[in-house]
């Protein structure tokens, strides 16, 4: 009973402040506010009901929506352990969210269509993380599309922002586009779309027949590239930094939080297919491993605050695919748990920067923002120092873990483990850059906003205090088992999602080194090492940034010019996709419209009239009008037919 | 037109063919000239004055009857007037046209049953038409050449309206008359003449008593046929001079008078057949004469002299009404035609089916 | 006598008829050039039935006369309308059918 | 003997009167030939056997429709000089020599694919009765719509050649 | 013996005496051919082509008189049949004979028959 309430809240607000745009502010936000709040609430208990240690998932039917034949798809939601925690990611972060955004916005004239679409996302993503079916998660999953272009371009008015709107559909709509083939192909193998059976019949499997492994392969590769465009992957991830566009809370909502983490919940969903189709599993990890260092190297040199975050978010999220490559489910998971909070406090941070700024994001014109903003600079030091991995806060256990667990996959583990570590250290990196620019040396903003400068209302900073708790406490979690024995506490998460996820018994064999012992020493020296790496980067970035932009800065910028711009410009991606598809693609249409439409199609109607003129302009001579010219015309053609016929 | 071979020898058949052919031309030669003193005479003697009686040589004057044959040479010596604009062939056909259709409704005229000859029987009539009336309403359509053509070769304004009436009338008085021979097909079950007047061997079976409206109907398209009398507007001499022959002058005249009288004489002749038994003496049965008279020749003689005592009568009669009643205006003369007598025709057919239906 | 005959005076007719047709100017002559034709169609249906013997072609002549007749009747009722709107039957004159 | 004599006599004349129906210039002397035509025509049907045939064809043909012909010429009275046809130009020769050598072909050919045998000049009994019996069974119908056609030709010519008030 | 004979013989008789006469004028008459009398015995204007047309009630005249004609012929032939078709015959005949009839009214009330 309490999921249909978990449902319905989002929706009724969003129906309620969409259709009725209530006029005054604060009751569309009160209404947003009430409609994540009360269904955080409904969550709970339902959490609660599945921390017991038998709880198995319960499937609950809405009604039976599509019978075709034998194609039988009900509106099942599924609650087990990780929808469970999916959920109060969604809700929890969603209303703390909701809560921001009513301050953030306080500017616009009416936010109840804000709040509307807001209160949409957050239902189509329960839908997405609840349904049971893949076709139900397909709806939540174009509904979160939906709503990320609706907000991207909620100052439609201002072109770019529009634009970034669309672009942003589009990629997702290419990465879409792979995620229905996956559904049909395992319409086409399995007969079913819902996980509850494909699990079963996987699970029965008992050896894996060449077919069935490459079926499962072509599933594995083509959901991915659904994942990739909605997870900001390497391929398909130029959308997530233009989609910066959009009101902060929004990039902290949907582009920090919740809906980028689909792609790896999908994956997580779906692990026993993964875990039978290995080398889909390896494109996984390289493709992961590969954006979040190539994310990061971007990151390092960009001077929009929320473009730096956004990198951030890509490169992390390449650290989550990297952990479900390695087959470390419930790593990626966990990473994806701690992350959600503190990007989202980062994100949230930022937002209030830019709310004092009076709407400017670029790091060049901020600086010592230290005393102007001392809550927000407290809490944006701790998400800073939970994301770089600093040992004690999340982001050191989720991150480390998915080093380690990348580290013992055989054969290439320690190329991934390579590319997380350099990955890491460009993280700490940036992110020390960022806080050095904004909060540190001297106050660069013009005299203006200087004297405009003061702290947030209470309604902003509250929620972030709250991400802050969270983002420090959540780590110990998933304390990494040899840990746990040092502080005799144990490792909460992993086991939580074990019964979930489960190496079916087909991939036993390939899958065995999971549950081998490693040697704590080799554990604890890769740690370490991790570990020292990130913090001194850390420092270095400290030493270079701390007072601003100085001149020495300025010489090694032209000493690497090259690096540099490479760098400052994406490696020219956005230039390369429009070279290579958008262009050819403009000039192939030009070519069809002018060559085939205009000149084969109109010209071939325009010689046939023309012809037709010609023929009846010859035929007509004779019609002089004198009855004698027909009759004579009549008669010898009557005479032609006869003698034809007869001769 | 049907025209039945007869079983004679084929000898015997022409020689019986060509002599009653001669009769036929002798007849029709004879009857215009008797006609012409009929003409002059009969009014004469109904306006109590004498007719035509200086004519004679020596001292018979008979009457006055060579006075036809007086007028007949002058017309042939006369210098004949061809109009210098007239269209010289139709000029002289025009006349044809009035002549040999007469004759050929003569000669179709049965004068009697049969006569013995050397042991053949061999039929009064000249020309042996099985479809009788039909060949009758053709000849008709002839005459309306004969009018057509003469009044419009003498190009005058006049004889071509003279023409178009005389033409327009004979037209219009052409259907009544076929309607009113139908009645008479269907009492007596034939078209051809001869079984029509075998038919009526008994004077109760007469035409006149059996269909009397055929009688009146046929009598008055026989005046208009002729464009005699109250139908004679076409030659009225007050108003279009002399209408389609104004121009013709002597032996033209005579062929055109030749045609008028001849159609005359062949119309009453089919009148007596048809509505007064033909050959049939009132009272006296066939076989009755035959017994009477001893021979079929001698029957037959009498039979034919009959017929023409009635054709006489019908001759008189034409010549009596002229003299006595009005010329009619030619809009009465075509309401009289169309709105009366074809209704009437029509109506008497009716009749006459309906009666005969009843005892079916 | 062979038939071939009298379809061949039936032919000769058709032909002066069709020529007539084709060739007169003036609208009297096509018409009398079409009665022409009706004529030759009627020598065939008679020469027909009396060779098969059997009278349905003198019916099918009554027939075809008939028809000949309407067709003349109002053939002519329009050479007179036209005389009357245009002053003369010459085909020439006709011109409102030019194409 | 004497059939052929007859046949080739009325051919010859009605061969003669059909041309001259054609060729000739005035309008009147093309009715006459008509009449003419059609009168020796009646005269085959008889030869026939085709009486009653020979009958209508005088009665209605000649003694009817060729008069209406006379009346229209002379209704309207057409001026000779009028009727003059132009010179027929070449071209027309031409199509007269291609009509009549393509109706000499059909004719031809039909002709001889006829493989009848000698029509025997047998003269039907007088068939008027026989004629009228199959007319008034089997041609019911046609006779029905004869009136009809009848009607419509009465309607349409009066209406056509009545002057508009 | 040919039954045509006889009315060939008359024809050619009656059309040889039509010309006989028409041309014994011309052979036996006198000829002095002087202007008044080449004139047409006419008075008032020589209208010789005079173009002026007669009226059309000659033509519907001769119109009718077709279509009617053609009704006699046919109605000759039921009077050959009578008898044997009975009625049948006559229930026939009636409706073609009524149909005319209403050609016939029609012509009445159109007034196509009115003499001027």
């Amino acid at each position: 009973m309490l999921i249909w309430l978990v449902l319905l809240f989002p929706l009724v607000g969003a129906v309620w402040n969409g259709l009725l745009l209530p006029r005054h502010k604060l009751l569309s936000h009160s209404i947003a506010v009430a409609g994540v709040g009360l269904s955080f609430l409904a969550a709970l208990p339902l959490f609660v009901s599945l921390l017991g240690e038998g709880a198995a998932g319960s499937v609950h039917l809405a009604f039976s929506w599509i019978q075709a034949g034998d194609l039988d798809i009900g509106m099942e939601f599924v609650v087990d352990r990780l929808s469970g925690v999916m959920l109060l990611i969604v809700t929890g972060i969603g209303s703390l969210i909701h809560i921001y955004a009513g301050g953030y916005m306080n500017e616009e004239k009416t936010t109840a269509r804000f709040f509307s679409y807001l209160n949409l996302f957050i239902f189509m993503m329960l839908l997405l993380v609840l349904g049971n079916n893949m076709l139900v998660m397909f709806i939540g999953w174009e509904g979160v599309g939906l709503c990320s272009y609706l907000l991207i371009g909620y100052w439609y008015t201002h072109k770019p922002n529009a634009v970034a709107g669309m672009k942003a559909f589009v990629v997702n709509r290419i990465g879409d586009f792979g995620f229905l083939i996956g559904i049909f192909l395992t319409y086409k193998m399995f007969g079913t779309l819902s996980f509850s059976q494909l699990h079963e019949v996987l699970a029965g499997q008992e050896s894996l027949s060449p077919a069935l492994t490459s079926g499962l392969t072509a599933i594995g590769i083509c959901l991915f590239i659904g994942a990739c465009g909605k997870s900001a992957q390497l391929p398909l991830y130029v959308w997530l930094p233009d989609a910066m566009a959009g009101p902060t809370p929004v990039s902290a909502l949907i582009h920090a939080a919740t809906m980028v983490t689909a792609g790896i919940y999908m994956m997580t969903r779906l692990h026993f297919i993964y875990y039978l189709a290995p080398s889909a599993l390896m494109l996984v990890a390289f493709v992961g491993g590969a954006t979040a260092l190539f994310a990061a190297t971007i990151a390092l040199v960009q001077n929009d605050i929320k473009k730096v975050l956004a990198y951030s978010t890509v490169s992390q999220l390449g650290y989550m695919v990297l952990a479900c490559g390695v087959g470390a489910f419930d790593a990626g998971v966990f990473h994806l748990l701690t992350h959600a909070c503190f990007k989202a406090l980062l994100f949230l941070g930022a937002g209030s920067v830019i709310v004092a700024l009076h709407h400017k994001q670029d790091m060049q014109e901020m600086g010592g923002l230290k005393k102007y903003l001392p809550i927000t600079h407290a809490v944006f030091l701790v998400a800073v120092l939970a994301i770089i991995g600093f040992p004690g806060l999340s982001g050191f256990f989720s991150k480390d873990e998915i080093l380690w667990r990348a580290f013992s996959f055989p054969g290439v583990g320690w190329v991934l483990w390579l590319m997380g570590l350099f990955a890491a250290m460009c993280t700490a990196f940036y992110m020390v850059r960022l806080l050095c620019l904004t909060f540190y040396g001297k106050n660069r903003s013009d005299e203006h906003t200087r004297h405009h400068l003061h702290e947030t209302s209470s309604v902003m900073w509250a929620p972030l205090v709250v991400l802050a708790f969270l983002s420090i406490f959540i780590g110990y979690l998933g304390i990494p088992p040899f840990l746990a024995e040092a502080f005799h506490g144990s490792n909460l998460f992993s086991p939580f999602l074990s019964s979930v996820i489960q190496v079916p018994p087909a991939g036993e064999v390939y899958w065995s080194f999971l549950h081998e012992h490693h040697s704590e020493a080799l554990e604890w020296s890769l740690m370490g090492a991790s570990t020292l790496l990130a913090l001194g980067s850390a420092s270095f970035a400290f030493i270079l940034y701390r007072n601003g932009p100085t001149p020495f800065l300025q010489e090694r910028k032209e000493a690497f010019a090259s690096v540099y711009r490479t760098l400052y410009n994406k490696y020219w991606v956005d230039e390369l996709y429009d070279r290579i598809i958008v262009r050819p693609l403009k000039e192939m249409s030009e070519f069809l419209w002018r060559v085939v439409d205009l000149g084969i199609i109109n010209g071939g109607l325009n010689v046939l009239g023309q012809s037709l003129m010609f023929l009846s302009g010859v035929t007509s001579f004779q019609m002089t009008g004198s009855l004698h010219r027909y009759a004579v015309v009549f008669i010898l053609g009557l005479m032609g037919l006869v003698v034809l016929v007869i001769v | 037109m049907g025209l039945t071979s007869s079983e004679l020898p084929f000898i015997v058949d022409l020689i019986a063919t060509l002599s009653k052919i001669v009769v036929v031309f002798l007849i029709g030669l004879n009857v215009p000239p008797i006609m012409l003193w009929v003409e002059r005479r009969v009014p004469a003697l109904m306006q109590r004055r004498r007719g035509p009686n200086r004519v004679g040589f020596f001292k018979w004057r008979l009457w006055g009857l060579f006075q036809a044959v007086a007028d007949a040479i002058k017309l042939i010596f006369k210098e004949e007037a061809v109009p210098a604009m007239a269209n010289k062939w139709f000029f002289h056909l025009g006349p044809v046209f009035s002549v040999f259709p007469a004759f050929l409704v003569l000669s179709a005229m049965p004068f009697g049953e049969y006569i013995e000859v050397m042991g053949y029987q061999i039929s009064l009539v000249a020309v042996q038409v099985n479809v009788g009336f039909l060949f009758i309403l053709a000849m008709a359509g002839m005459a309306i050449y004969g009018v057509a053509l003469s009044g419009w070769a003498s190009t005058s304004k006049y004889t071509l309206l003279g023409a178009l009436r005389a033409s327009a009338q004979m037209i219009s008085y052409e259907i009544p008359l076929g309607l009113s021979l139908i009645p008479i097909a269907l009492v007596y079950n034939s078209l051809d003449l001869t079984e029509i007047v075998k038919g009526q061997s008994h004077f109760w079976q007469w035409g006149i008593f059996l269909s009397p409206l055929s009688f009146i109907i046929f009598l008055v398209c026989m005046f208009a046929e002729t464009n005699r009398t109250p139908f004679d507007l076409a030659e009225a001499e007050s108003e279009l001079v002399v209408g389609f022959h104004t121009e013709y002058g002597s032996t033209k005249f005579a062929a055109f008078f030749l045609g008028e009288y001849v159609s005359m004489f062949a119309l009453s002749l089919l009148c007596s057949i048809l509505f007064f038994g033909g050959w049939h003496l009132p009272l006296l049965s066939r076989e009755n004469l035959i017994n009477l008279t001893g021979s079929v020749n001698l029957a037959a003689l009498v039979g034919v002299g009959v017929l023409f005592l009635k054709a006489a009568f019908f001759m008189f009669l034409y010549v009596w009404v002229r003299w006595t009643v009005p010329r009619f205006r030619y809009d009465q003369l075509m309401k009289l035609g169309w709105k009366f007598l074809l209704p009437l025709g029509l109506a008497n057919i009716a009749v006459t089916a309906g009666i005969l239906a009843l005892n079916f | 006598m062979p038939i071939e005959y009298y379809f061949s005076l039936a032919l000769v007719m058709f032909l002066c008829g069709v020529c007539g047709v084709l060739f007169r100017r003036n609208i009297l002559f096509v018409l009398m050039s079409i009665e022409l034709m009706l004529n030759a169609v009627n020598l065939v249906f008679v020469s027909g039935s009396t060779f098969l013997k059997n009278l349905d072609g003198q019916i099918m002549v009554f027939f075809v006369i008939t028809v000949a007749a309407c067709e003349a009747a109002v053939g002519l009722a329009m050479v007179i309308a036209l005389f009357r709107r245009y002053g003369t039957i010459k085909s020439e004159f006709f011109r409102i059918l030019r194409g | 003997m004497s059939d052929q004599l007859v046949f080739w006599g009325l051919a010859g004349f009605i061969t003669l009167s059909s041309v001259a129906v054609v060729t000739v210039r005035n309008p009147v002397t093309a009715a006459v030939a008509l009449v003419i035509n059609l009168f020796l025509l009646a005269g085959v049907y008889a030869f026939q056997g085709a009486d009653f045939v020979a009958a209508i064809q005088i009665i209605v043909y000649t003694g009817a429709i060729v008069v209406l012909f006379l009346f229209v010429i002379m209704i309207l009275n057409l001026d000779p000089e009028h009727l003059r046809s132009p010179r027929p130009r070449i071209w027309e020769h031409l199509v007269l020599g291609v009509v009549i050598a393509g109706f000499a072909y059909i004719g031809y050919r039909f002709l001889d694919s006829l493989d009848v045998g000698k029509v025997a000049s047998n003269r039907l009994p007088d068939n008027t009765y026989d004629v009228a019996m199959i007319l008034f069974s089997n041609y019911l119908w046609p006779f029905e719509i004869v009136s009809i056609l009848i009607l419509l030709a009465i309607v349409g010519s009066v209406a056509i050649a009545k002057k508009p008030k | 013996m040919n039954p045509y004979l006889p009315i060939i013989i008359i024809l050619g008789l009656g059309v040889a005496l039509g010309l006989i006469l028409s041309g014994f004028a011309h052979f036996l008459g006198p000829r002095h051919p002087t202007p008044a009398k080449e004139e047409i015995f006419e008075c008032g204007v020589p209208t010789v082509a005079s173009r002026e047309r007669m009226s059309v009630k000659f033509y519907l005249t001769a119109i009718l008189f077709i279509l009617f004609d053609i009704e006699t012929v046919f109605l000759f032939l039921w009077a050959k049949a009578f008898r044997s078709l009975a009625w049948f015959g006559i229930v026939e005949v009636a409706v073609f004979v009524l149909i005319l009839v209403a050609g016939y009214l029609y012509v009445l009330k159109t007034g196509a028959l009115e003499w001027d």
